[in-house]
């Protein structure tokens, strides 16, 4: 076989099969098996010894085919043949004919006239239109996926798995909320990710996140983004003296 | 030119979108028959003349499109390159638009390799949609084409798309395009 | 109609922005002359008829335009149009959406902005509904997704939303963005 083939111009196996099914004037109804199976073989070696990767996929079909080989090559005896009757290349036919078709009309899909490639459109823009009028009673149109890919999006940047995490009674929000507001009363403002540590255990991230919440939710704390996905801020929204309030003692005292 | 005609006309040139005909019957306030003859009477005039552009019939609705054929004029207007896609994406493309609904472990039965990070371009690309979940152990997600895909393709409808070639009988079993063997590829 | 003018209507069609007489002429290697006439050639035919546009002269340049009598239909199909949601809806709604029962500060918390506002226009939309009070000190509001997100999503039931794991399985790039870094995930 050519030298010149390369893994990464098919893409996949069933594309390396019918390329070489092809190049040897087979029929895919009758492939010559022990001819196609040396042909892969030989390629997949060739890239080996130049050291490029080679995708799993190539290397689970070329047990594939050598297994098959193996079951034409084994003497049929009557007892088998009740079981083993059939061909042993017919699930691999079968899958390289389905594939086929599709790599047929994927080269056809290529062609069809395509918009902003070969037919355009015009509109005119609501703005356009109507240059003074904003438009506000917007029906909304959305798709699942753009709305898992916005949480998705968000959780890649800040993974925050928690909210339904049970704590365990034995860590108390409250020391937490102090340990919180005490570390912020040393430095003016601490960024999130300083506040949970490497060490720290799942529910100790767990209690030190509801900390966060509740210091939010009192006011107690303020937390700033310069823009969005950056680093947040945590500084005291309270002076130290109006920490030791009544009002915020009581607060806090409704925890631990 | 017929007043219904005029505004029918003014709608689909000024919509982003194929306009289908019960949106125009919403927008016109008239009567789906009227629409229909004036979208008939339209489509005419466009045919009768070499225009700049003709009404095309796309996802169910009707738009101006120009023809292929003065691609190479108008992509000089155009600064934006089109979309490109990998014969990887086509290839995927194909199977969902004529398998759908599909889960992605009979996507790659059928491709054989790995597929997840073509269906995620194509996803992003608003191509596909999701089809809720099969009703098998697991739950897959299916997928399927979305209507970007029929406008990209200037298809009316699914049934447009081009007619698969079957294949000779090898089996009876292999022409229907029926479900997949779909798990059972783990164990070989 | 000859070629030249089905290519300048075409043109004028598909362009973005008004086109000069010299812009056209360089995009059709056409002699200004012969370019002129065919804009006056097409100026007539649409002058001619009533039609849904109108070969309107503009800073200088060409660009189809709607007649201003029309104006109450088009604005009707420019408010039926379909928007997109803004990319700070959509995260919202997407919090919401897998977190709920949720309150406003965990929302805030996640997103890292004040979300008042759009969780506002999320709720006038009749995309939220309110599910009770959080059983902690200050009793906040906690908030779901209502009847009409699932038909707006096309989903029968909050279950056949993706799960996180089937997502980030699409895309081998994300699989790290998992929960938080505890102590039992070195194991990889």
């Amino acid at each position: 076989m050519s030298i010149e083939i390369r893994l990464e111009n098919f893409s996949g196996p069933l594309d390396l099969l019918l390329h070489l099914i092809k190049s040897n004037e087979m029929d895919i109804y009758d492939i010559r098996i022990v001819e196609i199976t040396e042909q892969y073989l030989n390629i997949i070696e060739q890239m080996k010894r130049l050291d490029l990767d080679i995708a799993g996929e190539f290397l689970l079909m070329a047990a594939t085919l050598v297994h098959i080989k193996s079951r034409m090559l084994l003497p049929m005896s009557d007892e088998i043949s009740d079981d083993e009757g059939e061909d042993p290349r017919e699930e691999l036919i079968k899958r390289l004919l389905e594939y086929q078709r599709y790599k047929e009309v994927s080269e056809l899909f290529q062609q069809l006239p395509r918009l902003d490639r070969d037919v355009f459109t015009g509109y005119i823009s609501a703005a356009e239109l109507f240059p003074t009028e904003p438009d506000e009673d917007d029906i909304l149109a959305a798709e699942v996926y753009q709305l898992a890919s916005a949480f998705h999006r968000l959780l890649k940047d800040r993974p925050v798995e928690i909210f339904h995490e049970v704590v365990q009674e034995t860590l108390s929000v409250s020391d937490y909320i102090e340990r919180i507001l005490d570390s912020l009363l040393h430095c003016r403002r601490k960024g999130l990710r300083d506040f949970f540590h490497q060490r720290s255990s799942r529910a100790e991230l767990v209690v030190t996140f509801l900390a966060m919440l509740e210091l939010v939710r009192m006011r107690m704390v303020n937390v700033e983004q310069v823009e969005p996905f950056s680093e947040v801020w945590l500084s005291l929204a309270v002076s130290e003296h109006e920490l030791n309030t009544a009002q915020a003692q009581e607060a806090l005292s409704d925890y631990g | 030119m017929d007043k219904l005609k005029q505004l029918v006309e003014a709608c689909i040139f000024a919509a982003e979108t194929p306009l289908t005909l019960d949106r125009l019957c919403s927008i016109l306030e008239a009567p789906r028959g009227d629409v229909r003859s004036a979208l008939e009477a339209l489509h005419q005039d466009y045919a009768d003349e070499q225009r700049g552009f003709y009404l095309a019939e796309i996802a169910d609705g009707y738009q101006f499109r120009t023809p292929a054929e003065l691609a190479p004029f108008l992509r000089k207007l155009k600064k934006e390159r089109a979309t490109k896609f990998s014969r990887a994406a086509m290839e995927t493309l194909a199977i969902i638009a004529y398998r759908q609904p599909i889960t992605r472990a009979e996507i790659e039965y059928l491709r054989g390799v790995d597929s997840g990070g073509v269906m995620k371009t194509l996803l992003d690309k608003n191509l596909l949609r999701l089809l809720g979940k099969k009703d098998v152990p697991g739950r897959p997600l299916m997928y399927g084409t979305s209507r970007h895909f029929l406008e990209l393709f200037g298809l009316r409808s699914l049934n447009d798309l081009p007619t698969l070639k079957e294949f000779s009988a090898l089996d009876p079993e292999l022409t229907d395009a029926q479900p997949l063997p779909p798990d059972d590829h783990d164990d070989r």
